[in-house]
């Protein structure tokens, strides 16, 4: 990093503010965990990624993002309720404890995900890794700032304040010096009867030290921030783009200099004077020809460049042949990898549940499924039959409350009295309705056999990574469920939106492993990533998924590591039989 | 003449009010149907609103320059909810981005400056005494007025502002439970832009049939200013475009408030499906709102293209290099601009096909754009140019189209855009073109017109300063973008966080944010010049700038009517600037000509005698559709 | 020199200034040119429901496999959906949808009731234009009576639209759900119908006021009729653009 | 039109005056409009479901709406420059058409 010229002023003007005490600290800022489990660092490191993986996209130690910010959760609640809130907030809540009611509807009702299948010892690491972060703590991970970073707690407010108003007060100082210098030029200018300063030859000159000085700016510009911009595409289209875009900045960079040039040129050298005459000049029809001509001639070039590009890019014969399915939600991203049979199974945002987030068309999760939704509407019923005792309850108990939690409390009854709560359940019932009607529809109408093909069994999901073989076009499929998401691969120079029901894909053959890049750049932290380009939710800026490309060799061993989403927990014989059945029917397939 | 004047109260019933004799201050100052009055309005709610939206890129500035730092100050404005601990919050950073464009885009640089210029100039430069219809005029005003307040209301509100992004896509924008600003905010969001759309509407009709209808006797449509055509065309550009728009948010209303599913698909959202909703597009918004949108770019670039060409000319006293060829940019870039929406979403998930029709429209595009870039520049040269404030900020304008306009070719390029879509390269981009450019537009002509506005001028000096700091401030902002943009740091981002490499950029966003609140600070001159000057500046002779064009042969004091007499006559084009016949380097439009001129220039110069009647006229498709489609002439 | 060419200028072509260059008056130009700015909203909805349209597979020639109808609401159908006339995979043929006539339940009459309203509409244009005419001759009594039957006309062809709507609302159509097809078909049909529905009640009521006016004596003493050929513009271009909901909704 | 020393502003009276052409061209549009719509109804019954019937369908849409436009709203009789100025950007919609159909037949196959 170089510490530019804006370094200097960063440092000049905000002494107070940039005492950012980064965590650095190696060893754990805690000595004993409310999990109970002794404290170290290798389960910090754990529950750190695993805090990265599922956690970091709604929540950080010390912002508020979606979720709150999680610093000092452990003094808030119990290490019994944190456990039990991490697993399944929903049956908590279901379960009517106050606490976890109250932490849901002061976030705007925002549903968290479920993990139940985290391990005992993963929650407690994770409780552990939060518990260090609160207390200034860290891995000795470098992370540049940030929501996922351990930062001390905010600056002393008083001190900021007072650099505040000190600033105010240089700045109105500065305007109040300006002002005057003005009114007295001015002043003069209105004694003498002419103007003082000769404004139209400063003007001219100054122009002309702008474009000099603006022109050195530009190359030191290129020279130091052009370092710092994507290094060479880890793709093979990639390169192809990055030469469009060089040949682009050819022809555009000319143009810029030139007119740039010619602009600030002619307002110095013909500045006005006095006495002297413009040349009367209106038109000349062949120079407009001409300068309509070249541009025309220019943008033919860089047009059939362009339709070539992005025909090759988006027309590769080569697509389909190996296929990841990338799922974008708010706000994080999971990918599935075809099984053994090497195809992804259906899918269904019907069918999304806590045990099936992708929607993966398998029968038996989705015949589970449907006494779930039923269970819940009978719930919501009931509910909605209570809402009249439930208001008499909040009446009587809204003597004595004040402040924030009286609000709270109002809005509820409000929320009660003008049907809005009503409705809402009534919506979430019939939502629930539809549910079940279109799983069923879909189990049962002649296309169910099709659909419901047992493909997606041994498909495999991953939250961390993305492993993908080099020098192998594969094809990104993605999907999303919630609202727009971008798929931006910055080095691999592709971009496509995910958009819920519609199909989107990129084709690409990546040409670098993660290890050469690595080595080329000679930095040693050095990744792709996936990160969402398309405004989506508060936590837009912190959606990422890491993608490795591994020599063939690598990859294969990668992914005979990881174990089928379905196939999992296959401790249950019937599923065996149907993994089974599924390898075979492929076979004959094939 | 053969026309029978008649008094009618014409369409609308209303225009009778024309006839009031006595004002008070309602309808001199609040309810005035007075196009320069109704001008002053637009040009002050436009600055209005134009702070804020300053304001607000300011505050978010702010988070990006020092994301770890709290600025107590944050929480005493916006509340602990927005900025708890003086921490800007992350739903109420994509409200502040979204209200910012949004304010920008439409209240500032659409009516902002189109809405006083057109209501301005028109009538003052074609010769009419008014609008065709002063009232919807007024209502025009009026509808813009209750657009703005509702916006601001928005902002204020307990759930927050629409934060989708001011291109507000749904499925964010249709679902209330997605973020907290797609609730109440979003409606009022909406409603405002319903009524902007009436506005933009209600103004476009009266500017076009003013123009067509209401020129004065010898203003052929090849002897109106350069202004003129450029508000012309921005008003058939708007009445055109916004109607889709309209079309487009009356879907997304029944989204989000009527269960219908036209945007929205697929979606399961806060652990549960909306269900009912499938089937539909969110693509298909997107088409509706760039078929507005791109068209909105250039209903926000030309009029300040326009203005810019009248002032280059007025103070390079040169006549405006070939008038012929920027009007027919201008048409060109209008006409272009319908048919290059797609370059929008080049990566959103449309048809690579149809990809590749819009790239090539889009690059085409670029060619009038450069026409009129090197006529300015033909312009200037060999001029005598008297660097008026005014002509300060053209010169710049000039250089942001530039700097602005040739990063669009890289981003029209479909293949490139892959990699730039949606990164700080757009923003540094659309800032430098649409942003700065027409920002200087508007403050070029509020300095060259203020004489015609107030009949003062405003200070030189705090001009210059303001133009300067403004001009290397902005500079400052946009330009290293570019290069954050090419690192690959996507827009709309909080903080630049989620990956390592994106640290390196911090120095350089204290930078910007430095920047930004320096050029801010100059507004502040801008601001204290514009309203001390009303009541305090220097008083103005009639003709300050010594130009050519009607508006300053009008007299100064407030006239409904614009003139005492009868309304001039046009001899001659506006551009005779150091015509070599005349001893002064300017000759007023309504000089009749010599007789014996040497028509070094243009036909425009010569006088319209019957002998010449057949000289073909600029727009003139008439003769060619009478044949193509077999109508009889009248 | 000067009043010379003032004389000349002002006699000379189209649009050299000074005068109208189409002839008209302000207020019909403005008219003309709102009309060109509506005629993009409803395109834009119209293009929309093409959009819409085309993501769906075409309706499936199935007339002859309906025989006789019975068509009491639910049965009806029931039975379409069960030969698969009617399924949310593909959009539905509108003479199923739309087949009934008032008073004359359980009939096959697809396209009999929809070009009642198009004839409807088309009169009352005719009225209009009778009354534009009229006016032209400065005939206050004749201009009142087409007015008259115009604002019938309307009010008819807005009677039959709601008789429509309740029809389908009541076969189970919403905005939300539709029993013959996928949920669009409805929504946009509430949508473009609605859209052009509120036109024409607009127009109704500018109808009124010029009625009211023309008896009131107003326009013969401003001298003209204009006015009623100004929202007789109108009216035709709602007539206008319900050939066109008409082709897309109901035709094709 | 002004008076020299007036300062009020009258706005543009100028209404053309303009004379009845009668009646028969009314009734001829009429006439021909009628028969259009029942040959819509005719065609629709018997010309099978094809691309082409549709295509039939909306050529005859396209005459209606120039009766309606040239006859009923006068258009016929306007001078041909403002025909051309209210029709001309009439075309600018041909290609949000082209493009949403095409993007239309898109979503269909994916």
């Amino acid at each position: 990093m170089n510490k530019t010229l804006s370094g200097k002023l960063k440092k000049l003007l905000f002494i107070s503010s940039a005492i950012l005490l980064f965590g650095s600290a190696n060893a754990a800022a805690i000595k004993e965990s409310v999990s109970g489990k002794a404290v170290d660092d290798a389960t910090i490191a754990a529950g750190k990624t695993l805090f990265e993986g599922k956690c970091q996209s709604c929540h950080a130690i010390n912002n508020k993002l979606v979720g709150p910010a999680l610093k000092d959760v452990h003094k808030r609640r119990t290490y019994d309720w944190l456990t039990k809130w991490i697993r399944n907030n929903e049956a908590l809540r279901k379960s009517g404890d106050k606490d976890a009611i109250a932490v849901f509807e002061a976030n705007n009702k925002a549903v968290m995900s479920a993990f139940t299948d985290l391990k005992d010892d993963e929650v407690a690491a994770l409780v552990m890794y939060i518990e260090d972060a609160s207390a200034g703590g860290g891995v000795a991970v470098p992370v540049a700032g940030g929501a996922t970073d351990v930062v001390a707690a905010p600056v002393d407010p008083q001190v900021v304040s007072k650099v505040n108003w000190v600033l105010i007060f240089l700045f109105l100082l500065v305007g109040v010096i300006l002002f005057m210098i003005v009114k007295i030029i001015d002043q003069v200018s209105t004694i003498r009867g002419k103007d003082v300063i000769k404004w139209n030859d400063i003007n001219a000159i100054i122009f002309l030290i702008f474009m000099i000085v603006g022109f050195i700016v530009c190359v030191w510009e290129f020279y130091v921030h052009g370092k710092l911009v994507l290094p060479e595409a880890a793709t093979e289209h990639g390169r192809k783009l990055d030469q469009m875009f060089d040949i682009t900045l050819f022809f555009t960079g000319f143009v810029f200099v030139v007119t740039e040039f010619l602009l600030f040129w002619f307002a110095y050298k013909y500045r006005g004077r006095k006495g002297k005459k413009a040349f009367f000049y209106s038109h000349n029809n062949k120079i407009e020809a001409l300068w309509t001509l070249i541009p025309a001639v220019v943008l033919t070039v860089l047009v059939i460049g362009g339709l070539k590009t992005w025909r090759g890019i988006t027309n590769n014969p080569e697509r389909d042949k190996f296929n990841v399915e990338v799922f974008g939600y708010q706000f994080g991203w999971t990918a599935r990898y075809p099984g053994d049979d090497g195809k992804l199974g259906k899918s269904n945002w019907n069918l999304i549940s806590n045990d099936n987030l992708l929607g993966v068309a398998i029968k038996d999760r989705a015949e589970n499924l449907i006494p779930v939704l039923e269970q819940d509407i009978k719930d919501l019923e009931k509910l909605k039959k209570e809402l009249p005792e439930k208001l008499e309850e909040l009446k009587t108990t809204l003597g004595g409350l004040v402040g924030e939690e009286r609000k709270v409390h109002l809005d509820k009854i409000a929320e009660i009295e003008n049907g809005t709560a009503k409705s809402d359940l009534e919506k979430t019932i019939s939502n629930r309705t539809i549910q079940i009607n279109r799983i069923k529809v879909s189990l049962e109408t002649e296309n169910a056999k099709a659909f419901y093909d047992n493909t997606g069994l041994d498909d495999i999901i991953v939250n961390n990574e993305i492993h993908i073989p080099v020098n192998k076009t594969v094809t990104f499929k993605f999907r999303g469920r919630d609202v727009l998401h971008s798929a931006y691969i910055p080095m691999f120079r592709t971009q496509i939106n995910v958009v819920p029901g519609l199909a989107t894909e990129v084709v690409f053959k990546a040409i670098e492993t993660t290890k050469d890049k690595k080595e080329k750049l000679k930095k040693p932290d050095f990744e792709y990533w996936l990160i969402c380009a398309k405004i989506c939710g508060a936590a837009h800026f912190n959606m990422k998924l890491k993608i490795v490309v591994d020599t063939e060799a690598d990859y294969k061993k990668w992914i005979s590591s990881q174990e089928g989403a379905f196939t999992k927990k296959a401790e249950a014989p019937a599923e065996e039989v149907i993994k089974k059945d599924t390898t075979q029917k492929t076979l004959v397939i094939n | 003449m053969s026309q029978t004047a008649t008094h009618n109260a014409n369409a609308h019933g209303h225009d009778d009010h024309g006839h009031h004799h006595k004002e008070n201050f309602f309808t001199k100052y609040v309810f005035s149907q007075d196009h320069k009055m109704i001008s002053k309005q637009f040009l002050i709610t436009g600055i209005i609103m134009g702070c804020l939206g300053m304001i607000m890129s300011i505050l978010f500035r702010l988070q990006l320059a020092w994301p770890d730092s709290s600025f107590p100050i944050l929480e005493t404005l916006l509340g602990s909810k927005w900025a708890p601990g003086g921490k800007l919050d992350a739903s109420f950073y994509m409200g502040l981005v979204t209200i910012h464009g949004t304010i920008m885009v439409f209240f500032v640089l659409t009516a902002g400056l189109s809405g006083t210029f057109s209501n301005l100039l028109i009538p003052l430069q074609v010769g009419a005494r008014d609008m065709a219809s002063p009232f919807m005029n007024m209502l025009s005003y009026w509808f813009f007025l209750a657009s703005s307040v509702v916006l601001t209301i928005s902002v204020f509100i307990e759930s927050g502002p629409a934060s989708g992004g001011w291109t507000i896509y749904p499925p964010l924008s249709a679902l209330p439970k997605a973020m907290p600003g797609s609730g109440a905010g979003m409606t009022l969001w909406l409603v405002a832009m319903v009524l902007f759309i009436g506005s933009a509407l209600l103004g476009g009709i009266n500017y076009i049939t003013t123009v067509l209808n209401m020129r004065t006797k010898g203003m052929s449509m090849n002897r109106m200013p350069l202004t003129i055509w450029a508000f012309f065309f921005t008003a058939i550009l708007g009445l055109l475009s916004f109607p889709v728009l309209l079309g487009g948010s009356l879907l997304l209303i029944f989204d989000r408030s009527f269960g219908t599913s036209f945007y929205l698909s697929d979606i399961f959202l806060n652990g549960e499906g909306a269900l009912a909703n499938s089937g539909g597009s969110p693509i298909l918004f997107q088409h509706l709102f760039w078929f507005l949108g791109h068209p909105e770019v250039y209903i926000i670039i030309l009029p300040a293209l326009g203005i810019t060409s009248e002032i280059i000319a007025v103070n390079a006293r040169k006549p405006i290099f070939g008038y012929t060829a920027m009007v027919i940019s201008i048409i060109g870039i209008a006409f272009l601009s319908f048919i290059v929406w797609g370059h929008h979403m080049f990566v959103t998930g449309m048809n690579p096909l149809l990809g590749l029709v819009f790239m090539v429209f889009t690059l085409i595009i670029a060619v009038p754009s450069a026409v009129k870039t090197f006529n300015y520049l033909a312009t200037l040269w060999r001029g005598n140019i008297q660097f008026t404030p005014g002509m300060m900020f053209a010169i710049g304008l000039v250089s942001f189209f530039i700097s602005g306009g040739l990063t669009g070719i890289f981003l029209g390029n479909a293949a490139i855009d892959i990699q730039l879509h949606d990164t700080y390269f757009v923003v540094a981009h659309f800032h430098l073109v649409m942003g700065c450019a027409a920002i200087f537009g508007m403050m070029a002509g509020i300095y060259h017109w203020y004489p015609r506005l107030y009949g003062r001028t405003m200070n030189k000096t705090l001009g210059y300063m303001h133009f300067w700091l403004t001009f290397i401030s902005a500079y400052m902002v946009f330009f290293p973008m570019h290069f954050i943009g090419l690192a690959g740091v996507p827009r709309r981002y909080y903080q630049f966080s989620v990956l390592p490499e994106f640290g390196v950029w911090d120095d350089v966003n204290v930078l910007i944010t430095m920047a930004a609140i320096l050029g801010a600070a100059a507004q502040l001159l801008f601001l204290y010049n514009f309203f001390s000057s009303i009541f305090f500046g220097k008083k103005s002779e009639q003709n300050p700038w010594k130009a050519n064009t009607l508006e300053w042969t009008a007299p100064v004091e407030r006239i409904h009517g614009n003139w005492p007499g009868a309304i001039p006559t046009v001899y001659r084009w506006p551009y005779d600037y150091s015509h070599p016949d005349y001893e002064d380097d300017f000759v007023l439009q309504t000089v009749p000509d010599k007789g014996n001129e040497e028509s070094i220039a243009h036909s425009q110069t010569a006088p319209v005698t019957p002998e010449k009647t057949n000289s073909p006229e600029v727009v003139h498709f008439s003769a060619l559709l009478l044949r193509w489609l077999g109508l009889r002439n009248a | 020199m000067s009043t010379d060419s003032s004389a000349t200028v002002s006699t000379t072509r189209t649009w050299s200034g000074g005068r109208s260059p189409f002839d008209v008056s302000y207020g019909k130009l403005m008219m003309w040119i709102f009309l060109l700015s509506d005629a993009f909203t409803f395109s834009s909805l119209l293009v929309g429901y093409g959009a819409v349209r085309f993501s769906y597979p075409a309706p499936e020639p199935l007339v002859e496999k309906i025989a006789p109808m019975s068509h009491v609401s639910h049965e009806f159908v029931d039975e379409m959906q069960h030969i698969g006339a009617f399924s949310e995979k593909h959009w539905p043929s509108p003479d199923l949808v739309f087949n009934h006539f008032p008073f004359l339940h359980g009939i096959h009459l697809p396209l009999m009731f929809v070009s009642l309203m198009t004839f409807i509409l088309i009169f009352s244009s005719v009225t209009m234009v009778l009354a534009v005419e009229a006016g032209h001759r400065m005939d206050k009594k004749k201009v009142g009576v087409y007015m008259f039957y115009t604002i019938l006309g309307g009010l008819a062809f807005l009677g039959c639209q709601a008789w429509e709507w309740t029809q389908f609302i009541t076969e189970g159509a919403t905005l939300s759900h539709n029993p013959f097809g996928p949920a669009h078909f409805a929504a946009l049909f509430f949508m473009v119908t609605g859209f052009h529905g509120f036109h024409v009640f607009s127009g109704v009521v500018l109808n009124v006021i010029a009625y009211i006016s023309a008896k009131n004596g107003v326009y013969e003493k401003r001298g003209h009729y204009e006015m009623i050929e100004k929202v007789g513009l109108y009216w035709h271009f709602v007539d206008l653009v319900w050939v066109f909901v008409f082709t897309f909704f109901y035709l094709i | 039109m002004h008076t020299d020393n007036s300062n009020e502003y009258v706005p543009e009276t100028y209404v053309p005056h303009v004379e009845s052409q009668g009646t028969k061209e009314i009734w001829r549009t009429l006439t021909i409009l009628g028969i259009l719509t029942v040959v819509d109804i005719v065609l629709y019954f018997a010309m099978p479901l094809t691309g082409f019937r549709n295509v039939v369908f909306i050529l005859l849409g396209i005459i209606k709406a120039y009766y309606i436009v040239a006859s009923f709203m006068h258009m016929k009789h306007e001078k041909v420059d403002l025909a051309a100025c209210i029709l001309v950007p009439i075309i600018l919609v041909f290609g949000l058409i082209a493009g949403l159909l095409y993007e239309g037949n898109f979503w269909l196959a994916s």
